[in-house]
């Protein structure tokens, strides 16, 4: 018998190549990027009809803007998640294989996760400039805040993805309570966003807010490490 | 010799149907036992139960005495089901390479080429599985199977659209793996190929197993003896 | 003879271009109200306007792809939009350079930026799209299809857009508003180099659709020799 | 050689043949429904907690905020549109198959249509809730706007979707390609809803933007329908 | 006779390689063609582009004097891929009610019941197809390809994981559908059964055809005959 931390060193590995050859599937044709930056301009540009972008207001919720993209994104993204699976029975494969059902669920976070980073940086680059915000004052801070908040959406998808394809538990609707969970963390991260975006933050609240994040990340991967074995039978 | 498979009371019900029923089955390690029956007699059910993509309701699994689900029987374990499970945008390269590092195969390289060899598709390793025919992604199914070593294979319908020579280099597989103390189970159709490799039979008509023995040589000459000989409905 | 052609093209565009600098630089005088800067108008303009002109071209060729399947009239269109897409990036470019000076801002959402962009975005679309299909007449089929409801659709955009408000300079050209608008001098330039840069981007297309055409040839050859 | 209309009426039925199944099947899976209602209902949440409802300003980009979710929320079914076709092969048999191309791709804008009226709906629902907006004060217009704006989508989504359907990157490859191309689309919509969730909306501008809207829903409807066998083939 | 379906000097490019090359065939109407070959041969691709779905880049495809899109032509295909073109969460019935419309079948009700229960599916009318087991999903497959009586069919390994009494009553649908006068094109590895039933055979080999002619009695005897005297590759 395996010791538990070569057990988890296992998992972590193979739970890197699920996500490396997830990544390998989406990156196979590089427009990949293109995609995305076409993806943002374009989202930018629908919300640019919606709210009046010049006035003070919306520079005030830019954060919320760009979260908005970025939840849609993940939305995209996580769709594939494990439907990626399900032709020629792979998650049947998979299952049988020798990995974790655990490794599995982490893997695919972290594929949606590294999507979504791609999409998000490109987005923030073009918000910039239709928007004319300064984004760069406090990089790493803001670099940390979309971390955290990025890995919470991406293991809150890979469960949704997993819901989805789950034959017995799809027609529960459980996906559209699974899905609104993620809206506390949203808020945090908007309100984070905002802040960094302003000249200068206060502190306190951007370590309030960076707390929350830090609470979400590791209840929702406990949450979904709890649940793989559970929601990834068929 | 110890049993590698053992089976005892199974019951599998899909909702109120009972795809199988009492099904006691115990299969030696290193006999390669062909599981025959109708369509829908419950062959892939019985091999998705031994795989642990399916729970039972009644009786005990033991593959290796352990139960099916647990990591370790999954270690030694291959599948090959009616889905051939690769990837169809990864080059068949890439999708050994992707099972070997996921069932945790040593140098995982060598064996990855040298499996594209054995099935006969070296030559196209880097295109991808979407553009293969139906024969191509069965043999690269097969060599996702058999890449780990594992001591006891489980395929369903292994022959299906392989071509002669196919067929002839699968029968070498299953001989080498026999050879190397593997267990083999598979269910098939293809009556003259099943005999032609089984050690045993294992019948299947409604859920029920009907007979389970060593392959005799008449059931080589005669194919459809089995069938008539043992089953309600009998021959077609 | 190809090749006199476009590099003819090229030079008289080359030669037409320097003339217009050396007007614009050394003769016209400032403007008014805006210094300097206007200048850049000798450049924006145009450039949005051999854009337009060659999406709708392209659309042509589109039709005439899908009635006739010849590969060619794909190609051609294929080049043109990529070319226009180009000088429509550049209208964009030096049109938000000249809003940074004059607005302080590097965008807003004025009707005739925003279809302007609107624009960009369907044909980089239909680039990408052209990328992500290997196979030829696939791709044709599907750009041609594309190119089409998007030629519709700016023209719907730019109408419908139209009700929202606008900071952008209107017309100022005199056939569009009658005259008076516009120096006529300033005006003179204006066309030449709206020559200028019509013949740069003629020359461009053929060099493009050349490139396109030499392309098939390779993919067949390379068909026949596996072939043998 | 039957008569024009015979032929156009099989073309209907066929259409609705199709749109049939594909309801029939969303009904059991709940796929679109599940993604897309999860997705908008989070959305709106989301938003009512970024702005604070109350303030009129917020009231007057109601419309906006709707059809912004909408329009995400489409690309989500589009997505699945023809992608539910490609598991066994199911659409290489409808190519096979007398069906003509015109009425698939109606059909599936059928489809389309109706499964975003559901989610529109229920959002809508919502929506008046978080924002106490009164939407029901003119409910007939207000569906008419609906539907008229709804059919464009759906057609739009129809086309593409086909047109992407098998390209890799189809989830990110749809939106950048249709939203461009829905932009004179949704602002109507967008005008026009705000339009009728105020008290007295003036006749003259609801015209207006409804005119725009049909046309648009003519022009592309048109389009669809000649350019079909062009666009599905594969 | 005429000619039900005629390729003359085909060439189907997949990027630049060639899937077939140069293939002349002409099939007359009311006969039943073999379509042979090994795995990657082109079998799938040849009857693919007979089905209308894969353009050719050189030569003419003719079906029923037709190209194969024209609308008349499909009117008249039936077509069974790998894929089995059923919907998984659609019931049988539903299923081949969804289809019987879409092909403009009168009376589709009594059509439906009737071909359900020629394919012994009757039992299971009301299950989703995601309940059936690979063989049900086959039969059901086989009626929706034959439901809409077409004159010319299209079968891709039509036998794949059919139990005996299922490919005996294929041979019988066949059968029939040569009597009304429907010209059978259909491929497979299954060599015995090919030859039980086909009246012609075509050999494809790398994307040549290799032989076409009547099938012989000495085929019947010697399955293996033809792959050795045709084939540069021989035998197994
Ligand atoms: C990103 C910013 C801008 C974009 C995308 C843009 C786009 C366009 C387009 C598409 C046209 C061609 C329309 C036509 O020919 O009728 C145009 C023309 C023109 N633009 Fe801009 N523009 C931008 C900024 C500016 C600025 C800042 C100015 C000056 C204050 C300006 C002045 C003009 C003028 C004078 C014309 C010629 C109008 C005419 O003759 O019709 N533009 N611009
Ligand atoms: N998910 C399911 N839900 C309900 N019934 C099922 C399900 N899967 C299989 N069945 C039923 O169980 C029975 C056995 O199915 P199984 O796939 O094991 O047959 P099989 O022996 O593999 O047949 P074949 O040779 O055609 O593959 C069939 O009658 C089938 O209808
Ligand atoms: N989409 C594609 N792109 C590139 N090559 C392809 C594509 N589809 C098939 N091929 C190639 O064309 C050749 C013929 O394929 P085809 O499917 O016709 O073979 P087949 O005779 O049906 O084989 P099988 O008996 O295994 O089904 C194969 O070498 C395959 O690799
Ligand atoms: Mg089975
Ligand atoms: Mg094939």
């Amino acid at each position: 018998m395996p010791g538990p931390d070569v057990t988890r060193m296992r998992t972590v590995q193979q739970a890197l190549s699920i996500a490396r050859k997830d990544l390998a599937i989406e990156l196979r044709t590089k427009e990949s990027l293109n995609a995305a930056g076409a993806f943002a301009v374009t989202i930018l540009l629908l919300l640019s009809f919606v709210f009046d972008v010049t006035s003070e207001e919306t520079r005030a919720i830019a954060g919320g803007l760009l979260w908005l993209v970025f939840a849609f994104a993940g939305a995209l993204v996580f769709n594939r998640g494990f439907a990626r699976e399900l032709p020629n029975e792979c998650l049947d494969v998979l299952l049988a294989s020798p990995l974790s059902r655990a490794s599995l669920l982490v893997g695919k976070a972290v594929a949606n996760f590294a999507m979504l980073l791609v999409v998000e940086f490109v987005s923030l680059i073009v918000f910039g400039i239709f928007y004319d915000i300064r984004w760069w004052l406090h990089p790493a801070q803001l670099a940390g805040a979309f971390v955290l908040a990025t890995w919470g959406i991406a293991i809150i998808g890979a469960v949704f993805g997993a819901l989805t394809v789950n034959l017995r538990l799809r027609e529960l609707m459980l996906p559209v309570i699974i899905y609104p969970l993620l809206i506390p963390l949203l808020i945090a991260a908007i309100e984070m966003t905002n802040l960094l975006f302003s000249a200068q933050p206060s502190q306190s609240d951007e370590l309030l807010w960076a707390r929350l994040l830090v609470v979400f990340d590791v209840v929702f991967t406990a949450l979904a490490l709890a649940l793989a074995d559970t929601i990834l039978v068929n | 010799m110890p049993e590698a498979v053992v089976l005892e009371g199974v019951w599998k019900f899909y909702g109120d149907y009972a795809a199988l029923r009492d099904v006691t089955l115990a299969v030696e390690s290193g006999s390669c036992c062909a599981l025959l029956g109708r369509n829908g007699a419950g062959k892939t059910t019985l091999l998705r139960i031994l795989a642990g993509l399916s729970h039972i309701q009644r009786g005990q699994v033991r593959l290796m005495g352990e139960s099916p689900r647990n990591e370790k029987a999954r270690k030694q374990t291959g599948f090959l089901g009616h889905g051939i499970g690769v990837y169809e945008d990864l080059s068949a390269c890439e999708n050994l390479h992707f099972f070997a590092r996921v069932a945790g195969v040593r140098d995982a390289k060598s064996m990855v080429s040298n499996w594209l060899d054995r099935v006969e598709l070296g030559r196209v390793a880097a295109m991808p599985v979407r553009q293969f025919s139906r024969g191509m992604r069965q043999r690269l199914a097969l060599a996702r199977t058999f890449l780990h070593k594992p001591s006891v294979l489980l395929l369903d319908e292994p022959f299906t659209s392989l071509d002669d020579r196919a067929i002839a280099m699968l029968s070498e597989l299953l001989l080498d793996a026999r050879r190397e103390g593997a267990t083999i189970i598979f269910s098939t159709h293809q009556l003259r190929e099943a005999f032609a490799i089984a050690s045993h039979v294992a019948l299947i008509e409604n859920g029920r197993l009907r007979f389970t023995g060593e392959r005799t040589p008449e059931m080589l000459e005669d194919p459809g003896l089995l069938y008539r000989r043992y089953m309600d409905s009998g021959a077609a | 003879m190809r090749e006199k052609i476009v590099i003819g093209l090229a030079v008289a565009a080359a030669l037409l271009l320097s003339y217009n600098l050396y007007q614009m630089f050394m003769v016209l005088p400032d403007e008014a109200m805006q210094g300097a800067i206007y200048r850049i108008l000798f450049f924006h303009a145009p450039a949005a306007i051999v854009g337009m002109i060659g999406y709708f071209i392209a659309l042509t060729f589109s039709v005439l792809y899908l009635s006739s399947k010849n590969l060619r009239w794909d190609s051609l269109s294929a080049s043109i939009v990529e070319v226009s897409l180009v000088f429509s990036v550049v209208n964009i470019v030096t049109g938000s350079i000249w809003a940074r000076i004059i607005w302080g801002i590097w965008w807003t959402w004025d009707y005739r930026l925003t279809s302007a962009l609107v624009c960009v975005l369907i044909f980089a679309g239909y680039v990408m799209m052209r990328r992500a299909i290997e196979e030829p007449t696939q791709r044709a089929r599907l750009s041609a299809a594309l190119c089409i409801f998007g030629c519709v659709d700016v023209v719907i955009v730019w109408k419908s857009i139209e009700w929202f408000r606008n900071n952008h300079p209107g017309p100022v050209l005199s056939i569009r508003t009658g005259g008076g608008t516009m120096d006529p001098a300033m005006e003179r330039i204006f066309y030449l180099n709206l020559l200028a840069i019509l013949l740069m981007a003629i020359a461009l297309v053929l060099v493009r659709t050349r490139q396109e055409a030499t392309a098939r040839e390779i993919d067949s050859l390379r068909r026949l020799a596996n072939a043998a």
